[in-house]
């Protein structure tokens, strides 16, 4: 009986043996080519659905009024709808939220960036420790991560069992009082996803640990917006202050698993899996599709195993949802423009502090609820009634700030509407906000042609030095 | 080898006696059965056959492609293996059908007589269709839900229901060739000290620097 | 399982044979005892769920603020939530929405109020003729109507077949170019309730027939809120002018029908019966269980059809988007309480028309739209994602009219928040809007002990002469 029983788990042969944390899926491909041979379709984008795409769209030209939430921010700069996982490192490379570091050292953004992008992050992790390995700027440790997300992130490489290699979501249960190890197979299925798919910041006040940009979710009251809200607000954080209006803002970053928990497919015990990664019939073998991208690009395999409907009646079940949470939230984007320039106005003609604080705090907290729902881009499909309910509250406390902006800018002779730039132009807008993006955008041309080729280079030269066991053959 | 083979022989004999002829058999074996001692039904986790537990019946490689096939299927959250394979109309037939079959399985599985391809057998796609119908019922009999599916009810009366719902809840394709890894952990022989938690973000975790 | 269907509808030898219009559900009963004890039990108000009851809420005391919203119109007194069809008739005698009518034409109410509270209806309808039946008032026709809704609103008597009674809902459907007889079995068990849980209005300028309170559905250009909003802008259409902020107002009256054709289990075929009226098992017979009332008094037969989940599960997924739905319309109504008595101050101030143009257009259409949501008592569990939509619209008007409202306040001098009164008592914000509700319950209770009980009698004289035919024995 022994016997028999490891054999079901290793029905093929292994032709490599996948010793310690092998970061490279070509590696893996060797023992699951089917697995393997699908991931790598992340690498195509072609797939357009209503809404979301594959194909990279550029969100701040689509809604330029962007450029205004985020002024002072880097998402001001550039701002993409994501593509496949194949393409984690290339996007970092490019978008000018990174600068155009030509130095190890150089640029803005920590080491901490690359934690969600490449399977080289749980080796580093081990080889550097936690601390350290969240102390550096992004630039330094770029010819260390090449390999883009992989099987590595998720999988034991002895018993390919789910596995969870990212100690933000370890700590974030921890902070709940939980224990991420007593998680069923079944959540495992979306827990997986939950080391990047969630919201995060970074904690730069660890005693003790001051120089790093320390990953961590902000769930320790809880996975709603308004837990999350108290948690920011009870640290008093701020991501940025925003120069316009001077609110201190929070940055809402795709906080897809919570949202996805508010569902009612979450309530039915669906997984993350279950639709982005359906199982799959190939040639009379079975095996998880692991070509993760829109479900709807699959329906046949992802939502006809529970709903047999019409393909199209699915289809437009999402775009519906997809319409009336965006009909919501373009509606309140424009809002929050209007209110950050309102709020400058206020500023200029002298308003005093005592004044604007409860305007602020209805900025702080708008934006903070219409990011959380627009950020994560699979909501308004995944939990459209919890995506609406965070709209109506935003679009409440918005309004009611600039109510008093109003009032506010009565007192101080402007009784009338604020005049706004064009929300329709990026260029415009960028300009206005007084950022320089040609040049930004020579820079990194510069950076891609001379540093990139170098920095993968360096990474590969290191990576061929790494022997790969083969099993010998019986 | 040759008494293996005479035994198999005589079970196959007793899988063609129709089945109220299988009781006094069944109570004779299971007699046989407890005599093997306590460290085979430990090692097999015979016990664990008896309860609802799907992963009991993964104890068998040869189950495998059905509860992997089964994890992705819509019943997942709504069905368990008993729920449809064991009589669910009294509760002495429920644990008569399961020792039996259970015993059955267990002998055909330990010789390696398995079939490649297993099939459903008769009396088990009675227990099977009546627990569809089980749980359905409202489904398939009201009048008023007639109207959904066109020609439900002449259809579904003269057919088995997995005629026409070829997916549920194995699919089409459920050979044991045919699926691949079942990678989650099967609790029955798992080591206890399984973990999600890798080692070295375990102790990265813990050593902090 | 076949014979059990027949059995359901012919298990019982008739007694009585139905002739004409019977307005009588006893004499129903007779032929189909089951149906009728339990429709019967439409009178049980004890049922209570978490927002929802079969227990007649006052609903403005619940949420007092309602008093300003609707201060002009009959429902500032009086506004409770529905109970059991058996109650249909009793309720319209109590309510102060209908006065103290002590002579046949006294009282503010139309004939037409009638229309969806009794199986007589169809008897006078069929009598008199429409237009005529639609052109007297409430109390002129007291006598003829005291059985509430029953059989002979929803079947043929001769082969219980479903059936529509009421001629708004077939207009409805001609004025949308459709034919309702070419309703699916499946959609009649939904149109039947069509017939009154709907949007409506009178129609007071149908050429020729300008006397009479013509009954009509809105839905000539579509079944959504804005489709309807359009409809009434388009007829320059208003029910009543609001006197504190002089908007031409707009009163959503149960959109249950339509609301629900927006959400998933219609668009899956579900209909209203399903839930509300699910087949039942006593003694071996099954048939339709006709106690109409809350589902969730009744999770077994109804839900558990299509959903196997834990009834406490199926519960809280209710409770979830009511209370998800009703978050942001309380917020919303309170906002256009403010929006009322803030118009009234600028207009005492003395705003002009011109300047108050918008402000008004915004009254209108966002107490429409959250109306429409909070009015369809079933809506925020029918059709969640579309209820929170347009509650989020509707926050966004009113609140784009407060911004208005300030600058034209400042402009008049008052730049500072407008006094409200206390919204938390409904004598107060009766008293407020210049009702004399203790002497409005004074003349009801006279009406109530004197004339009352002299209809009634008087109907119930009218229909002893009426003869039942009994079936002879075979
Ligand atoms: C290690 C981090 C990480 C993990 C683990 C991860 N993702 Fe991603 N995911 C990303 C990043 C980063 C992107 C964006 C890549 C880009 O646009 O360059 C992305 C993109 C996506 C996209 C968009 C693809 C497209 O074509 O538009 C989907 C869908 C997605 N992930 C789903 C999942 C699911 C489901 C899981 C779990 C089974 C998962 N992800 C696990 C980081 C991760
Ligand atoms: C907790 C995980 C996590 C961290 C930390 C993280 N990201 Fe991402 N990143 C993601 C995910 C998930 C996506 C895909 C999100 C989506 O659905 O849009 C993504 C997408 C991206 C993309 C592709 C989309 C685009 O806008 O072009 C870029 C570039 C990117 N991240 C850069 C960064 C940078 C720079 C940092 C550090 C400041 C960072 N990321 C930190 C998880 C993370
Ligand atoms: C973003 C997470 C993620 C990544 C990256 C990933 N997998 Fe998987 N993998 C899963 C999930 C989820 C399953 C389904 C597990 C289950 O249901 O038991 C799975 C299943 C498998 C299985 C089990 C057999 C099957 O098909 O169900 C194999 C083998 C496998 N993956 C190999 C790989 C290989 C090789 C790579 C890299 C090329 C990879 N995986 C990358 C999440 C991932
Ligand atoms: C593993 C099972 C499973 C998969 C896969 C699945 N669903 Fe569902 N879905 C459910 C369940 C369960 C419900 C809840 C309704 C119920 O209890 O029957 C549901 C509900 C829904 C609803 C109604 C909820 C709402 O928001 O109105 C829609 C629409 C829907 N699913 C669409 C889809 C689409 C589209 C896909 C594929 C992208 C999909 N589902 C994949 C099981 C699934
Ligand atoms: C019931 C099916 C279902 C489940 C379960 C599900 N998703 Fe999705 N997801 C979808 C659909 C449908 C879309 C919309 C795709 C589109 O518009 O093309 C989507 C979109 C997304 C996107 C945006 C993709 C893009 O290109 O913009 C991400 C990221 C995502 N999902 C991640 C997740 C994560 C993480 C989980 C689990 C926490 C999850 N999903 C669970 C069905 C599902
Ligand atoms: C929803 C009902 C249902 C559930 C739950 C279910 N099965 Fe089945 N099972 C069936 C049906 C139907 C067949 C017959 C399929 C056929 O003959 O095509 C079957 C056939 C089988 C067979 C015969 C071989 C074959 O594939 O036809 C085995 C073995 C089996 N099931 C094991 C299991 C195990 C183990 C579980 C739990 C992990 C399980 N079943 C759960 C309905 C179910
Ligand atoms: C000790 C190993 C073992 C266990 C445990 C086991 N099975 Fe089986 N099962 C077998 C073997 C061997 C066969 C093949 C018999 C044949 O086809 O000759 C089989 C056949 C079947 C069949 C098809 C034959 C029939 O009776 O219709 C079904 C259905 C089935 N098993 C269900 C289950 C269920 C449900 C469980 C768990 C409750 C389970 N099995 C647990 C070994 C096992
Ligand atoms: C223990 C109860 C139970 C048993 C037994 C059962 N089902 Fe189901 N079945 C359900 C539930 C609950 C759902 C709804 C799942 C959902 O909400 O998506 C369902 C869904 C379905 C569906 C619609 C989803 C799909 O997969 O297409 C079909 C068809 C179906 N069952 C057929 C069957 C058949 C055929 C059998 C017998 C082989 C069977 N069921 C046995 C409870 C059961
Ligand atoms: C001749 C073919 C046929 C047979 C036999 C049959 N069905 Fe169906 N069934 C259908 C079709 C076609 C549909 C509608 C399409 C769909 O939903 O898959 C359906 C729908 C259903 C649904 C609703 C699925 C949903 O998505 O809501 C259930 C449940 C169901 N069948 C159960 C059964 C059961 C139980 C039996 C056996 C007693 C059975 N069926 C026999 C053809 C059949
Ligand atoms: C002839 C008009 C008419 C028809 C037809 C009608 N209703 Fe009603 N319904 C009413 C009225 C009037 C009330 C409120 C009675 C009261 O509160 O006095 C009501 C009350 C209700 C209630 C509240 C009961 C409670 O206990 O809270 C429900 C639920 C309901 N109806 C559902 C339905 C459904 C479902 C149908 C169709 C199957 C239907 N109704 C058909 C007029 C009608
Ligand atoms: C198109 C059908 C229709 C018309 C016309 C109609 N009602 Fe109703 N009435 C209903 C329905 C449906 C309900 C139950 C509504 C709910 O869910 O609250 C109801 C409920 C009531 C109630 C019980 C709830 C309460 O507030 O006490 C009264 C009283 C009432 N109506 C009086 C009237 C009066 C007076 C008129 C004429 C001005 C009228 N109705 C016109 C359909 C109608
Ligand atoms: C508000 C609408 C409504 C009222 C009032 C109503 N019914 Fe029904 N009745 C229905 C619906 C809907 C059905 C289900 C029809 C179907 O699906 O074929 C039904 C079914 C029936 C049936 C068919 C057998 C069964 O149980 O399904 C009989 C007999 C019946 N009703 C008798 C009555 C009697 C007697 C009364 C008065 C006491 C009455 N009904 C009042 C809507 C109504
Ligand atoms: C006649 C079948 C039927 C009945 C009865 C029924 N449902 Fe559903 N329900 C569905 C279908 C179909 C869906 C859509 C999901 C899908 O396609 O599987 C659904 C979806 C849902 C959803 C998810 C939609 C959302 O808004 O998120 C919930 C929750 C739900 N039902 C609860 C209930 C409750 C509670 C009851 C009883 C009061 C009930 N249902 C009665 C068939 C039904
Ligand atoms: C999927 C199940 C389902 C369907 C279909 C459905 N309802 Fe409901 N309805 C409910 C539930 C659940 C409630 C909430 C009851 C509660 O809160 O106690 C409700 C509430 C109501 C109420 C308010 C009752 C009260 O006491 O306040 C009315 C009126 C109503 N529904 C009428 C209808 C009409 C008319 C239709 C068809 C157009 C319909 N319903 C279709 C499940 C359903
Ligand atoms: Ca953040
Ligand atoms: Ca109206």
């Amino acid at each position: 009986i022994m016997d028999r029983k490891t054999e079901a788990r290793f029905a093929y042969q292994p032709k490599v043996i996948l010793e310690g944390i092998e970061p490279r899926d070509s590696v893996w491909g060797l023992n699951y080519p089917r697995q393997y041979q699908s991931y790598m379709k992340t690498k195509d984008t072609t797939f357009q659905s209503m809404y979301n795409t594959s194909g990279f769209k550029d969100v701040l030209d689509d809604q330029p009024e962007l450029v205004i939430l985020w002024a002072g921010y880097a998402f001001s700069k550039d701002y993409n709808h994501p593509r496949g996982h194949a393409w984690a490192i290339t996007d970092v490379h490019n978008t000018l939220r990174i600068g155009s570091p030509m130095e190890p050292g150089d640029g803005p953004q920590p080491s901490t960036c690359w934690t969600c992008k490449s399977t080289d992050v749980p080796r580093l992790m081990s080889e550097m420790g936690l601390t350290e390995y969240y102390s550096h700027k992004l630039s330094h440790l770029a010819t260390e991560v090449i390999n883009p997300i992989g099987c590595a992130d998720c999988h034991n490489p002895k018993t390919m069992n789910l596995t969870i290699t990212r100690p933000a979501l370890v700590e974030a249960f921890e902070a709940m009082g939980k224990d991420i190890n007593q998680a069923s197979h079944q959540q495992m299925r979306s827990l997986v996803c939950a080391q990047c798919h969630v919201e995060y910041y970074f904690d730069k006040t660890r005693p003790g640990e001051e120089d790093a940009a320390y990953l961590t979710f902000p769930w320790k009251e809880g996975l709603s917006v308004e837990s999350m809200e108290k948690y920011f607000d009870n640290i008093d954080f701020a991501d940025w202050t925003h120069p316009i209006s001077k609110t201190k803002m929070i940055k809402a970053q795709h906080p897809d698993y919570e949202l996805y928990e508010m569902s009612v497919h979450a309530k039915r015990g669906v997984s993350c899996a279950d639709c982005h990664m359906p199982y799959k019939n190939e040639g009379g073998q079975k095996f998880t599709d692991h070509h993760i991208g829109s479900p709807l690009s699959n329906v046949e395999n992802s939502c006809f195993v529970c709903h047999r409907e019409k393909q199209e009646d699915l289809l437009t079940d999402v775009y519906e949802r997809q319409r009336k949470v965006k009909e919501g939230s373009s509606k309140l984007q424009k809002l929050i423009a209007m209110a950050h320039i309102e709020a400058g106005k206020a500023w200029e003609l002298g308003a005093s502090e005592e004044q604007m604080k409860s305007v602020l705090e209805g900025i702080r907290h708008a934006q903070w609820r219409w990011d959380f729902v627009v950020a994560s881009h699979g909501g308004a499909f995944h939990a459209p009634l919890e995506s609406s309910r965070i709209i109506t509250s935003a679009t409440g406390i918005i309004q009611e700030a600039r109510i008093n902006l109003t009032r506010i800018l009565a007192d101080l002779g402007h009784n009338k509407p604020v005049e706004m730039p064009d929300f329709n132009d990026k260029d415009k807008l960028q300009l206005y906000i007084g950022l320089d993006i040609p040049k930004e955008k020579a820079a990194k041309e510069t950076f891609l042609e001379q540093v990139v080729p170098q920095w993968l280079k360096e990474g590969k030269a290191r990576e061929a030095k790494k022997e790969v066991k083969t099993v010998s053959s019986r | 080898m040759s008494r293996t083979h005479n035994l198999k022989r005589k079970l196959f004999k007793f899988n063609l006696i129709p089945p109220r002829k299988w009781r006094p058999a069944a109570t004779i074996l299971m007699g046989a059965i407890f005599g093997l001692g306590i460290y085979m039904i430990r090692l097999s986790n015979a016990t664990s056959y008896l309860s609802d537990d799907p992963q009991a019946c993964v104890n068998c490689h040869i189950m495998t492609p059905q509860y992997i096939t089964w994890t992705r299927s819509s019943h997942r959250e709504v069905a368990h293996c008993n729920d449809c394979h064991v009589p669910h109309d009294n509760i002495a037939n429920k644990y008569f059908f399961k020792a039996k079959d259970g015993l059955y399985h267990s002998t055909i599985f330990t010789l390696r007589a398995e079939p490649q391809v297993i099939r459903a057998l008769e009396p088990s796609i009675n227990v099977i269709q009546n627990n569809c119908i089980r749980c359905h019922e409202n489904q398939v009999t009201e009048a008023k839900l007639l109207d959904v599916v066109e020609n439900h009810h002449p259809h579904r009366t003269d057919r088995i229901c997995w005629e026409c719902h070829r997916e549920v809840p194995h699919g089409k394709v459920r050979s044991l060739a045919s699926v691949g890894h079942q990678i989650e952990p099967i609790r029955a022989h798992a080591p206890p000290d399984l973990e999600i938690i890798p080692k070295w973000l375990k102790e990265s975790m813990k050593s902090k620097k």
